[in-house]
């Protein structure tokens, strides 16, 4: 077995991601992993499908909840998993620069998605006095939302922290499973998204 | 390199080599003396909480203090305990058995151990802060929010480490037995103990999520003031109950079905046949932790679910009541017409055939919705678990230790002191145990500080203390037999129980890289097979060459030392200012870890070809 | 069904040993003989699946014991290599399908019974107790009757008494062995179960889910007790005038302390809803002090005096001002005569 | 390290593939956006009976779920079999704990 990882277009494998015993250890472990985060967040999905009338007198999911920025907000996240698929197929053309383009893209739409998400928790906040304490509801609504905006955060900054790492070295076979594993995460975040602005949003504007 | 080698290094390099290590049988042994430290920490809880019922209306210890016991006995048992002993034995065995090299992810084993070792000791910290949390094993809330103090704070933060290193072993097990086995090793041909393992591994992956969030939503309400289980605020405490069962089920087939995969191993070795139904068998496990999922409600009977949601998990739970009876009556049929030789790893499985038996009969009993009105939270239920958690659990993981200790350590324990423990710990069990299922349905609750006098309860009682102490006495036993065998054990030979899997192919204990060659399966049983035909050795897979390995890191260490610090600082700063160094002090001390892990490239080394080569076979 | 279930409840009654007949005590406290409607449910599912279980378990130990008497590695087998078997698709089968119709004529009785117990179609006719669970008491209000009482419940004998129950604090669990499995109290939702004694007599009972320090010391009575004695004993109830001054003059002295002491805060005497403490009303009859004491002056003044060394972590501790031995002593004597009727746990015995 | 950005020596017949790949991506990526319009549309008009609405938007929500694990993360292709029993044992799992505490938990 080769030592150096290093690609070139005589070596490059149609999976990159999954060449080396280390990729695919990677890819098959992480896939795991995603598994049980399914059943966290169906905890907290059930935490607050169970909670969501319980507002205590505080406001309800109808009187808090505007569909424009959620809108917004949803467009952000999905476009960002598109931007992310881009990045993969530039990985497996072997194009480093244009990943790294792509997933450019992909961290500014999910910071965007972030400033959203803040200024929706501030504004319920400030303007309905809408808090994690407020309600049972409230607890619950923070508690869901805010795990899912955790998962973003954090997913940010591994993205960064993978670019940065990189930035000077091109692909390999050492770093093709990390990003295709990071793009893997990121799919998995909107997945979450698209229950949350059904179940949480939608839902609730229906009652 | 070698260990021989190793051993006549200084305490400390040893002690530099344990703490960096990413050698699956080194995290074996780490496994092995953590579990068993808190082990041994549990067993003292329960001595406390048998002495304290010797008598009615005893005083050995106060009221709040019996909680504290009763909890931390529970917790440490079950978490601290039985399942790290359990990854103890899945370190050691499971690479071997699947002929691989290490396993997929050295780095996160080490990690995971490392959590579990400072989630218990922040737990056991509490002792020494103002009091263990003291709202049972299972903290129900609202008990668990409105107990004063710190202790379910530790409960809490311990747990969460805890079990975040579990759910990292679990995945590691997972993705090693996918991608990690030796050419020609088909899932059909592995052996039951792998198969058990990867299944428990999914359980893990599957349940310990609930877990996670119900701790989550439990610190939010004591230290943050959200309203999850707040009455008050619309909360609903009866989610604690979901969120933990759905764990807590699985959690004990998560604790029973391993140690089914080591009887399947014991017994077929020694009864010198090959496993009966192991299609069967297997299948049988996988639907035990399909089931296992669906029956969480049966420990909420009493909780006023309604009968029809009562009826449903009745079911379910009575039905897997079949897949354990098909394996039941396997090893029965495995050891029909059989040789079997009995030694200490051998009488440990057949005391678990009756012992677990009964506590299945007691389990289908207590499935039973109307009759569970009676039993739940009684002796009733306590007789119940321990028959299968000592009777399945312990005694499996006695079995595997007696059985595996030679691949382990490269030597044999003491059969005679084997024996003896054996046969206190059983009959000390026995009388435990037995008894306390008509204490309970003579009316004693569960978790009963103390009883009154005149109501019959008190002989019962005294037997079943009596009882504890024959099982104290069989573990100093063992413990002495440990030290012994470490001290001038007879040695091991490669493969002192004519072994069937490829475990017993390799020197006892293995060389670090376990596969000079990575060996060709060809059929269950591997070892055995090459036997039968006269081999006795497996065929290399690949010719001889370069093996990569891993590099040792102390970084895991760094880490889980930065959460325990940092879990420390969290649980204060509700109080004191000051916490927050902690906090910031800790999380700064994981980050930096985990930034120094993500920007040094670890490609590991190799081994070169032609040191292998100078190396004896 | 029940014809058989019958029969084999008395062969079984009848086979039980010494041991558990021994349990049968005046306390009525085991479960093992059953004296009400839902304990007599329990113990027809205890006996047959204890049957069915011990067929299992005969079943196993017989192959079991004949497999280790034949199959011991004997003298001269030491090369001996066992014929390797598969498997055996009958056998399999077999123990596949024998354990399935154990199971179902177990489950069959289990859930009529379930649907059974959980019955409220009779509740608005019958006699409704709202109980509630407080960390370490149990409170029983009699719906509509204008009854209040603390942790002595009063029932008609062979009647379904519906309770409703709620808890104040943590979650609890009503537990009377002899006539009744457990259910458990809850904060939030309101369980409803019922509740009948066969017989007339007091009966055992114990909080079942933990609670707290004092979890163990959280009993409570019920006391079965003929209609008619029903019937008075809540017309005397309801007639209780909570002012009524005893007649020698410390247990005067001790009524005035009990109000100057500010006690009715908490605890009240007659129907008043006051639910901190429990209802006094008919203290001088109850049948034991704080549930698990013998019920003398001795033990009310240490009560009185340092509750927390009779129930730690309960709620009075710390919560009232200063009282002397002496002043105990008298209040003592004041609550020890409020018998406001001749209905007794004695009588009930 | 040798220059290995030069995209055009990837092997041509690779590249072609991952090229119609990537078109199938896209239209995944347009369903989606509808998919998701309509969601946001039938909430916003109003028109509809809760009823039916919810059962639409949770189908909505299903498929487009479904196409990313089967599209963006490649579940459909060879090699994913593992990955998909645990995603599958994971939903199972979850759809069992949102049975539990979204049915059973009041009474
Ligand atoms: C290793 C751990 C372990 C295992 C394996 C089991 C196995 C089982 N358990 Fe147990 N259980 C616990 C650990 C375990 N349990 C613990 C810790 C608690 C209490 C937690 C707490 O509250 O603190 C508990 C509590 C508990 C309850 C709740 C009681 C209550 O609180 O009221 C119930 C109720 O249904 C139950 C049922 C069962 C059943 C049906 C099985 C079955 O899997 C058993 C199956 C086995 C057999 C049946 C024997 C072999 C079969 C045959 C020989 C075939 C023929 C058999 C028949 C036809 C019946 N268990
Ligand atoms: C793996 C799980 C496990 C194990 C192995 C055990 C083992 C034992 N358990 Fe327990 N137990 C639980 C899990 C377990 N338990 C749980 C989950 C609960 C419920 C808690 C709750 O309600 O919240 C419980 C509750 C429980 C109770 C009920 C308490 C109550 O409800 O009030 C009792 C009472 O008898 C008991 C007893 C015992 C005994 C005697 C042993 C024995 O088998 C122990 C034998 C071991 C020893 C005796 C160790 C000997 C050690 C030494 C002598 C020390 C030597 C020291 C040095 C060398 C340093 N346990
Ligand atoms: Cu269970």
């Amino acid at each position: 077995m080769s030592h150096d990882h290093s690609l070139n277009p005589e070596t490059m494998p149609s999976e990159p991601e999954k060449a080396t015993q280390e990729g695919k250890n990677k890819f098959i472990g992480f896939w795991f992993f995603l598994g049980g985060e399914t059943v966290l967040f169906a905890a907290l999905f059930g935490t607050y499908i169970a909670l969501r009338n319980s507002t205590a007198d505080g406001p309800t999911a109808n009187e808090l909840f505007g569909l424009e920025l959620v809108f917004i907000m949803t467009i952000l996240l999905l476009t960002s998993s598109l931007t992310s698929v881009y990045a993969m197929y530039h990985l497996k053309n072997n194009d480093f620069k244009k990943m790294q383009l792509w997933l450019g893209i992909t961290a500014i739409l999910g910071f965007s998605f972030l400033a959203c998400e803040i200024y929706e928790f501030t504004h319920y906040i400030t303007e309905f006095g809408f808090t994690f304490r407020s309600s049972a509801f409230g607890s619950a609504f923070y508690a869901l939302v805010g795990f899912h905006g955790g998962h973003v955060t954090f997913g940010m900054a591994w993205l960064i922290a993978l670019m940065l790492r990189n930035a000077k070295r091109g692909l390999n076979l050492y770093n093709a499973p990390k990003f295709y594993v990071f793009s893997l995460y990121w799919h998995f975040i909107d997945v979450v998204w698209v229950f949350i602005f059904t179940v949480v949003y939608l839902m609730g504007k229906v009652g | 390199m070698s260990t021989a080698a190793s051993q006549k290094r200084g305490f400390g390099t040893v002690l530099w080599d344990y703490l960096t290590t990413v050698d699956h049988k080194k995290i074996a042994h780490l496994y092995l003396f953590g579990g068993g430290f808190f082990f041994l920490l549990g067993g003292l809880e329960a001595l406390a909480i048998r002495i304290q019922l010797l008598q009615p209306e005893n005083d050995f210890v106060s009221a709040g203090f019996y909680n504290e016991i009763l909890t931390m006995h529970g917790t440490t048992m079950i978490f601290l305990a039985a399942m790290p002993l359990i990854f103890a034995i899945m370190n050691a065995v499971v690479p071997l058995q699947i002929g691989a090299r290490d396993v997929a992810f050295p780095f996160l084993n080490s990690l995971g151990f490392w959590l579990f070792l400072f989630g218990g000791l922040l737990l056991n910290c509490s002792w020494f802060l103002g009091g263990a949390p003291d709202a049972g094993w299972t903290g129900y809330v609202p008990l668990s929010i409105t107990s004063p103090g710190h202790g379910v704070d530790f409960y809490v933060m311990g747990l969460q480490i805890a079990g975040a290193g579990t759910l990292i072993g679990g995945i590691n097990f997972l993705a090693t037995i996918v991608t990690m086995r030796a050419p020609g090793m088909t899932y059909m041909r592995m052996p039951l103990f792998s198969w058990t393992t990867f299944i428990t591994s999914i359980l893990i992956l599957f349940a310990f999520p609930a877990l996670t969030v119900g701790l989550f939503l439990l610190m939010f309400d004591r230290m943050f003031g959200s309203a999850f289980f707040d009455v008050g605020l619309g909360g609903n405490a009866i989610i604690w109950q979901h969120l933990f069962w759905i764990f807590g089920h699985p959690e004990v087939y998560i604790l029973i079905l391993p140690l089914f995969g080591v009887f399947s191993e014991v017994i077929s070795t020694f009864s010198k046949k090959r496993l009966f139904g192991y299609t069967a068998m297997v299948f049988a496990t996988i639907l035990i932790a399909f089931l296992g999922f669906m029956v969480w409600a049966h420990h909420m009977f009493a909780v006023g679910l309604g009968p029809v949601a009562n009826s449903i998990f009745s079911l379910a739970t009575m039905a897997i009541a079949v897949p354990t009876g098909i394996k039941i009556f396997n090893w029965l049929a495995t050891m029909w017409g059989g040789r079997i030789t009995i030694n200490s790893a051998m009488l440990w499985t057949l005391g678990f055939i009756p012992t677990f038996t009964i506590g299945g009969m007691t389990g289908v009993m207590v499935a039973s919705v109307v009759a569970d009105y009676q039993y739940h939270d009684s002796y009733f239920v306590v007789a119940h678990f321990h028959y299968v958690i000592v009777g399945g659990t312990v005694f499996g993981i006695f079995a595997a230790l007696h059985y595996w200790w030679p691949k382990m350590f490269g030597r044999v324990l003491n059969e005679a002191m084997g024996k003896l423990t054996f046969w206190t710990f059983f009959i000390g069990f026995h009388l435990t145990f037995f008894i306390q299922h008509f204490l309970g349905l003579m009316g004693m609750p569960r978790r009963y500080w103390t009883y009154l006098e005149g109501q019959q309860l008190d002989l019962g009682n005294q037997i079943s203390t009596v009882g504890a102490f024959f099982m104290a006495f069989g573990v100093i036993v063992f413990v002495i037999n440990a030290i012994y065998t470490a001290v001038k054990g007879e040695k091991a030979a490669d493969d002192p129980w004519d072994g069937r899997t490829l475990e017993w192919s390799i020197a006892s204990p293995p060389a670090h890289y376990n596969f000079k060659q990575m060996p060709l399966v060809r059929g269950l049983d591997a070892l055995w097979i090459e036997k039968m035909e006269g081999k006795g050795r497996l065929t290399p897979a690949e010719p001889l060459g370069d093996i990569h390995m891993p590099n040792s890191s102390f970084l895991p260490f760094m880490m889980s030392l930065g959460l325990f610090i940092a879990g420390l600082g969290f649980i204060y700063q509700v109080n004191y200012n000051w916490a927050y160094i902690l906090l910031f002090g800790g999380m700064a001390i994981m980050l930096g870890s985990m930034l120094a892990r993500s920007l040094k490239d670890d490609h590991g080394y190799h081994i070169p070809k032609d040191e292998l080569e100078r190396e004896v076979d | 069904m029940k014809g058989w279930m019958g029969k084999i409840r008395a062969f079984c009654l009848l086979g039980l040993t010494a041991f558990v007949l021994s349990a049968c005590g005046k306390e009525n406290l085991t479960a093992l003989d059953p004296k009400g409607y839902g304990a007599d449910q329990s113990f027809n599912l205890i006996i047959l699946t204890t049957i069915v279980m011990l067929f299992v378990l005969a079943v196993v130990m017989v192959v079991y014991t004949i497999v280790l008497i034949r199959y011991r590695k004997k003298k001269g087998q030491k090369d001996y290599i066992p014929k390797q078997v598969e498997g055996n698709k009958t056998l399999e089968t077999v123990w596949t399908v024998i354990p399935i119709i154990l199971l179902l004529i177990i489950a069959v009785p289990t859930i009529t019974a379930t649907f059974d117990l959980a019955d409220e179609s009779a509740a608005s006719d019958s006699l409704n107790v709202q109980v509630t669970g407080n960390q370490y008491w149990w409170h029983f209000n009699y719906e509509g009757q204008e009854i209040q009482t603390s942790q002595d419940l009063y029932i008609p004998v062979g009647e379904k008494v519906y309770l409703n129950m709620k808890s104040s604090d943590v979650i609890h669990s009503f537990w009377v062995p002899a006539i009744s499995g457990k259910m458990d109290v809850n904060p939030e939702n309101e369980n409803t179960m019922y509740i009948e004694a066969h017989e007339e007599g007091v009966y055992w009972g114990k909080c079942a889910e933990f609670c707290g320090p004092s979890h163990s010391l959280m009993d409570f009575k019920v006391v079965a007790v003929s209609q008619d004695e029903f019937d008075q004993w809540a017309q005397d109830m309801q007639n209780v005038d909570p002012e009524a001054e005893p007649e020698d003059a410390v247990a005067q002295e001790g009524q005035s302390l009990f109000q100057e002491k500010n006690c009715m805060s908490c605890h009240a005497i007659g129907s008043s809803p006051a639910q901190i403490g429990p209802n006094l009303t008919d203290f001088g009859n109850r049948s034991k002090l704080a549930g698990v004491e013998d019920l003398t002056k001795e033990n009310l003044v240490q009560w009185i005096t340092d509750p927390e060394s009779i129930k730690p972590g309960n709620k009075m501790t710390g919560n009232y001002p200063e009282v002397s031995d002496d002043e105990a002593g008298k209040i003592a004597e004041y609550l020890l005569q409020l018998k406001p009727t001749d209905i007794t746990p004695e009588s009930a015995q | 390290m040798a220059d290995n950005t030069n995209s055009k020596d990837v092997n041509p017949f690779q590249k072609q593939k991952n090229k119609e790949e990537m078109q199938k991506q896209l239209i995944t990526f347009a369903l989606m956006i509808v998919f998701t319009i309509i969601a946001f549309v039938v909430v916003a008009a109003g028109v509809m009976d809760s009823m039916f609405v919810i059962p639409i938007l949770l189908i909505l929500a299903v498929v487009q779920v479904g196409f990313q694990f089967y599209y963006f993360m490649h579940l459909k292709d060879k090699g994913h079999d593992m990955p998909a029993v645990m995603i599958y044992g994971g939903i199972w799992a979850a759809l069992l704990t949102l049975a539990g505490l979204g049915v059973i938990t009041w009474w």
